[in-house]
């Protein structure tokens, strides 16, 4: 609505350039994923021959897919529990940091948020030697623990955002009402910085659905994990049922993000 | 403003409107939230563009110029200052945007500061202000820039009421002093009355009056700026007679008054008459006025010099204003009759307020 | 407060999360066995775990690649997360070396008889060959004759390399720089051309990525084994397999039982199925293309030979010699193509 | 809870990373001076290889000026797309956020071989290229560090995106209003208004993409390839291939390290920018 001055309109017109690169950049790749899980070539192959729903049929087929859906069904079991655990110790600790004015805080929001900068293929071997040492076998518990530590510092960014907005006298006055601390947290505190929570979890979720490097070492016969599949079927074969499988996967988290920006405009909180 | 039109998808927000703003004067827009009265500044600021009209500033039209190009100041509602920005910075940034000499911004927000008495707070960032200090800040910034006209959108609305009396009048003063052109949207009738030199009611994106506050206040020009402004008493009746712009009318509630109205109603015609609750004066329930009309008074209450009655007639309330004598009169049945001298006006009964 | 309540989800989460892992646990022996991801992982599932459940032995599979099945397993410590490792030869020497392997004993595999002479030993058994040589794209490059073919220009713009990462890339590096008039002794001839054809090379790099560049056109020549062309081709890739003149190379993947294995009764079973005959027969079948160990057992068309007893007749590699020397060639290699 | 006991709550996330993360990580750090991964006898023979060796400094530096480029290459397009989105209506907004998160839910795996589709010799880039008549022959870009960036401005996008949009959600609309009214052009508002007050998400998100494009293994490997030289490739090679886990470990420690000096200079840029 504003009216541009010449220069103005140039560096208008720039931004929307750039803008609409960024664009296709990011959608590009997606686009082509999924264009390519719609051929009828039986190699993962773009631009495709022709177009078939063959892929997607083969991939829902419980007896030729059943592996597939059994590690699809391990990754998002894993990806729950991460999400559930990542996100509760981040709300707690994020809670700890915005309320408190110590300097700690500070210093102890930097240490919790190290796990980012730890290359996964390290971490992973770390943690399998660690695990080894203690003699403990690889485990769905210690699969979902080493998936927390990476996804705790994406749900203590966003929650820590939507906690630094809490207003300090609300918690108050619902303790003048007489509610104890657990009381205040369910129906005062959870509920304002419900939408960070939910932004965090859904970060968890899908940064534990994706991890390869972490998976690769803590995951185990009985913990096969989709992504960890995915590369093998890539690899040898360029099966096609990969690119239905991330197919899939767009559309679920696709519709999720709607769900859930409907219920509590998560993109918005997405990230502090 | 010249006919101005703007429309946001089917509705109106502005219906043609034209208004002049005379050099050095304050023009209020008055009316309640929704009326058009901000969209129609945000269209002299420039960021919105009228769908129809023009708006011109010393007989220049000025629509094709971006905000920046009108010579408009500017005082938000939110004052809209740059947080990351100390005073002295937040004050400088539209000199600084107009290429002036180093020296002379310095001396400009200094002087702009100095006549809003800032000067000792340059350095700090606006949250380390309170509100009305804030509010100063935004009020030099918008003068820096020596603004052709100035427009306060809603300055006041973030202030304590307390607070906000001292600042109308200070800037008031600075708006005399700087003789600059303002525009004051506000909803606050009082604002807009202790503030302007004229104003304008709006309502529905129309302007339904323009005059001085006093004018407005007595001599309303439709029955809603009658309601908007001020409190009012509305009596239904009928025209009995007419003698020039003298009018006999018939009250539904039982008495016969007189009236006086510029515009012309015919004998027979519905009428609204809206008095002003100290334009009413009580009586005594066995008088025989026929000029007076039955009423139940409900309670009174001793405000400063003045008490005032809460009554009912029928199904309508009235609220009487007059001057404290002695003890009240219990609640109970009374008459009310219009002051002799008085001058309610009269509407077409189907005009809404 | 929310500490209790975290606990408590925590615990039932837990608690729910382990039914479904830990049902597998039914009647009978369950044994773990390491297979590759892929092909690998589909054959052995579908052919070889039903014939062990027949004999009351529940397999579970974790897909891994030979390096990380070592890893892992050296990670562990004598703990090993799974009984029977599957191996090429470098990571074969390796495992030995790290002493990852229970000792093996062939005459407890009822099939043994089945395989070549030598092919199963103190270490473990062969379970499957892998022919080594040049896949090319037929529609776009003439077929290369050797190896000394893919330094030629016409070859090196469409070239992908792989390093010393796999074994059949190690295989095929060393035969260039014999082509090259060098040894396992002398790699300098080879990694002198591979310095020069450095900056026209379509790809270096990754294995995983090669059959998705060659389909996609970015490479059009790549060193593989037969049994990924085959797979390739049957999937409507443009590929075809390449004999080099100086002759296919071979090795063998093994299976060993890994040290300190609960189950080395069942793993022994489960290596006497693999070589069994009717399990090499649908394993060298479509859609597996294995070439198959077992003498009765005849191998698909691709591969260059009418039965395992030829593997004689093809290019072997001592691993003993190549595995010392391997790390400075991964970081010759490395050093060279980073330039 | 009294703001005293408050520190309390993050107990047990400290609790959880000292013995998931931090205990490893010593772990990782003591296997670095060991001759193997047992422990038996200490050497620095592992680290005087990491450091003591011109082409290991080179993979750092390598390393690092990815991240950088990567962050750099996000920031060009996550900056208008931001303010795009500020300018937007519901719906287009809606549409970019979407557009924002999407490459968190393509897999990793899936997104390798997208982009060998678009960056390839006959890919969908040099189709374009080749078919507009801009350029005869291919142009690599697979396998090359431009095409290496390019992809990791798709991958790391939403970790810049994401904390620019918060950061500018939290600009009221009325500044910018009061910038025009002032006289400022659209750079003046942008270069003096809205950048700096994006400047804290502007660093969150540079911090993010830094520290994950300088480790991302994957991406570097396959579209990079082998010609370029990165970090965490040699920590992979050397723990996996190699088997020599002194040396991964010292790798390993030498590119958290640096990456970590990176991102705690950006963080105290950050504080910085918050509290200036």
């Amino acid at each position: 609505m504003h009216r541009f001055t010449g220069s103005d309109r140039a560096l208008a017109l720039l931004i929307l350039a750039l803008a609409g690169c960024g664009f296709l950049i990011l959608v590009g790749p997606v686009i082509v994923v999924l264009v390519t899980s719609f051929t009828s070539s039986r190699a993962l192959q773009f631009p495709p021959p022709g177009f078939t729903l063959q892929w997607y049929r083969e991939l829902f087929d419980p007896a030729r897919s059943a592996q597939i859906h059994i590690a699809a069904g391990n990754s998002l079991m894993v990806a729950v529990l991460t999400a559930v655990v990542a996100t509760s110790l981040a709300t707690a600790a994020a809670l700890a940091i915005t309320r408190s004015r110590a300097g700690w805080a500070r210093v102890a929001e930097g240490g919790f948020m190290a796990p980012l900068v730890l290359p996964g293929i390290a971490f992973g071997l770390a943690s399998l030697m660690f695990f080894s040492w203690l003699r403990q076998p690889p485990s769905l518990a210690l699969l979902v623990a080493g998936h927390a530590m990476i996804a705790a510092p994406f749900a203590l960014r966003t929650v820590g955002a939507s906690a630094a907005g809490l207003d300090p006298a609300l918690l108050e006055s619902s303790a003048a009402l007489g509610a104890g601390p657990w009381r205040t947290f369910r129906r005062v505190t959870l509920p304002l910085i419900l939408p960070g929570v939910a932004a965090g979890a859904f970060l968890a979720f899908v940064s534990s659905l994706d991890n390869v490097p972490v998976s690769l070492f803590l995951a185990s016969a009985q913990t096969d994990m989709l992504p960890i599949r995915m590369w093998g079927m890539m690899e040898t074969a360029l099966d096609v049922r990969v690119a239905a499988a991330s197919g899939v996967l767009v559309a679920v988290a696709f519709v999720l993000l709607l769900a859930m920006d409907r219920a509590v405009g998560l993109a918005r909180r997405m990230s502090g | 403003m010249d006919g101005v039109r703007v429309r946001y998808g089917q509705t109106l927000a502005v219906r043609d409107v034209t208004l002049g703003v005379e050099p050095g004067e304050m023009l209020a827009l008055l009316g309640p939230s929704g009326c058009g009265k901000t969209t129609l500044l945000r269209t002299v600021a420039g960021f919105i563009r009228a769908d129809a009209g023009r708006v011109l500033v010393d007989g220049n039209a000025i629509d094709h110029l971006p905000p920046g190009r009108r010579g408009v100041g500017i005082v938000f509602q939110s004052y809209a200052l740059f947080p990351h920005m100390s005073a002295a910075e937040n004050v400088a940034y539209g000199l600084e945007a107009r290429r002036l000499p180093k020296a002379e911004i310095v001396r400009k927000v200094e002087a702009a500061l100095a006549a809003v008495r800032m000067e000792s707070f340059a350095e700090r960032r606006p949250r380390a202000l309170s509100g009305g200090q804030q509010q100063r800040v935004a009020l030099a910034r918008a003068l820096a820039i020596e603004p052709s006209i100035l427009l306060l959108d809603e300055p006041f609305a973030a202030l304590d009421r307390s607070l906000r009396l001292d600042l109308q009048l200070e800037i008031k003063r600075i708006q005399r002093r700087f003789g600059v052109t303002a525009v004051l949207v506000t909803h606050d009738q009082d604002e807009a009355m202790s503030m302007s030199d004229r104003m304008a009611v709006m309502n529905a994106g129309r302007v339904e009056q323009v005059a001085p506050p006093a004018e407005v206040y007595d001599r309303p020009a439709t029955a809603f700026v009658a309601g908007f402004v001020g409190t009012t008493n509305r009596l239904y009746g009928r025209v009995e007679a007419r003698e020039g712009e003298d009018y006999r009318i018939r009250l539904d509630a039982g008495a016969t008054v007189t009236a006086a109205s510029p515009r012309g109603f015919a004998v027979g015609e519905r009428v609204l008459v809206c008095a002003r609750p100290e334009q009413l004066t009580l009586r005594d329930a066995g008088d025989a006025d026929p000029a007076a009309f039955p009423a139940r008074l409900r309670q009174s209450l001793p405000i400063g010099p003045a008490t005032i009655h809460d009554l009912e007639t029928g199904a309508s309330e009235i609220k009487l204003h007059e001057a404290r004598r002695g003890a009240p009169p219990p609640p109970g049945p009374v008459r009310i009759a219009i002051l002799p001298g008085a001058t309610p006006s009269i509407f077409p009964e189907g005009e809404t307020a | 407060m929310t500490e209790f309540r975290r606990r408590h989800l925590l615990g039932a989460a837990m608690a729910g999360a382990a039914l479904p892992f830990g049902g597998a646990r039914a009647q009978g022996t369950t044994m773990t066995a390491a297979v590759y991801p892929g092909g690998w992982d589909e054959a052995l599932r579908d052919v070889l775990a039903p014939r062990l459940r027949e004999q009351g032995i529940t397999v579970a599979f974790e897909p891994l690649f030979a390096v990380d099945q070592i890893a892992k397993a050296r990670a562990a410590r004598g703990n090993p997360p799974f009984d029977v490792f599957v191996l090429d030869p470098g990571p074969r020497v390796s495992g030995i070396d790290f002493g990852l392997f229970e000792t093996f004993d062939p005459a407890k595999l009822s099939n043994l008889g089945q395989l070549p002479p030598g092919q199963a030993d103190a270490q473990g058994a062969a379970v499957a060959a892998q022919v080594v040589g040049i896949a090319y794209n037929p529609t776009k490059v003439p077929k290369p004759k050797g190896w000394a073919d893919l330094f030629k220009p016409e070859y090196v713009s469409k070239l992908g390399l792989t390093g010393f990462g796999t074994t059949f890339g190690t295989i095929s590096l060393i035969e260039m720089a014999k082509a090259l008039g060098g040894s396992v002794e002398n790699m300098d001839p080879l990694f002198a051309e591979l310095r020069r054809i450095r900056p026209s090379v379509a790809a270096v790099g990754q294995p995983a990525a090669m059959p998705g560049m060659f389909q996609q056109g970015q490479i059009d020549v790549m060193y593989t084994n037969t049994y990924t062309v085959t797979l390739l081709r049957s999937r409507g890739v443009n590929i075809d397999f390449a004999v080099p003149e100086t002759g296919a190379a071979a090795f063998m993947t093994t299976m060993h039982i890994a040290k300190g294995s609960r189950n080395i009764d069942a793993a022994y079973k489960y290596i006497d199925a693999m070589i069994s005959t009717p399990v090499q027969a649908a394993l060298s079948q479509a859609p597996y293309f294995f070439v198959p160990v077992n003498k009765d057992v005849t191998p698909g068309a691709d591969v260059p030979m009418r039965s395992i007893s030829e593997i004689g007749n093809f290019v072997t590699h001592d691993w003993a010699k190549i595995n010392p020397v391997r790390p400075q060639w991964i970081q010759r290699f490395n050093r060279e193509m980073a330039g | 809870m009294t703001e005293n006991g408050v520190w309390r709550l993050a107990l047990p996330l400290a609790l959880a990373q000292m013995l998931f993360f931090v205990a490893p990580l010593l772990l990782l750090a003591a296997t670095s001076f060991a001759t193997d991964e047992n422990l038996r006898a200490w050497s620095l023979r592992a680290w005087r290889d990491a450091l003591g060796d011109d082409f290991n400094i080179a993979s750092v530096i390598n390393t690092l000026r990815l991240g950088a480029l990567a962050v750099l290459a996000t920031a060009v397009f996550a900056v208008p797309l931001a303010l795009v989105h500020m300018a937007a209506g519901p719906t287009l907004r809606r549409v970019i956020l979407i557009a924002a998160v999407l490459p968190l839910l393509t897999s990793v795996v899936v997104r390798t071989f997208a982009w060998i589709v678009i960056l390839g010799r006959e890919g969908v880039i040099n189709a374009t290229l080749q078919g507009l008549g801009i350029t005869s022959a291919p142009v690599p870009l697979l396998q090359t560090e431009h095409g290496l960036i390019l992809a990791l401005t798709q991958i790391e996008m939403p970790l810049m995106l994401l904390p620019l949009l918060a950061a500018l959600a939290r600009i009221d609309p009325a500044l910018l209003d009061a910038s025009a009214s002032l006289g400022g052009s659209l750079f003046r508002t942008l270069r003096k208004v809205v950048l700096p007050m994006a400047l804290p998400g502007l660093i969150a998100g540079a911090t993010l993409v830094f520290a994950s494009a300088a480790t991302a293994f994957i991406s570097q490997g396959v579209i990079g390839g082998g010609r370029l030289n990165y970090l965490p490739a040699q920590v992979w090679q050397q723990a996996m291939v190699v088997f020599d886990w002194p040396l991964a470990a010292a790798l390993a420690i030498t590119l958290m390290g640096s990456v970590l000096v990176v991102a705690a200079a950006l963080s105290l840029l950050g504080a910085k920018a918050r509290h200036a």
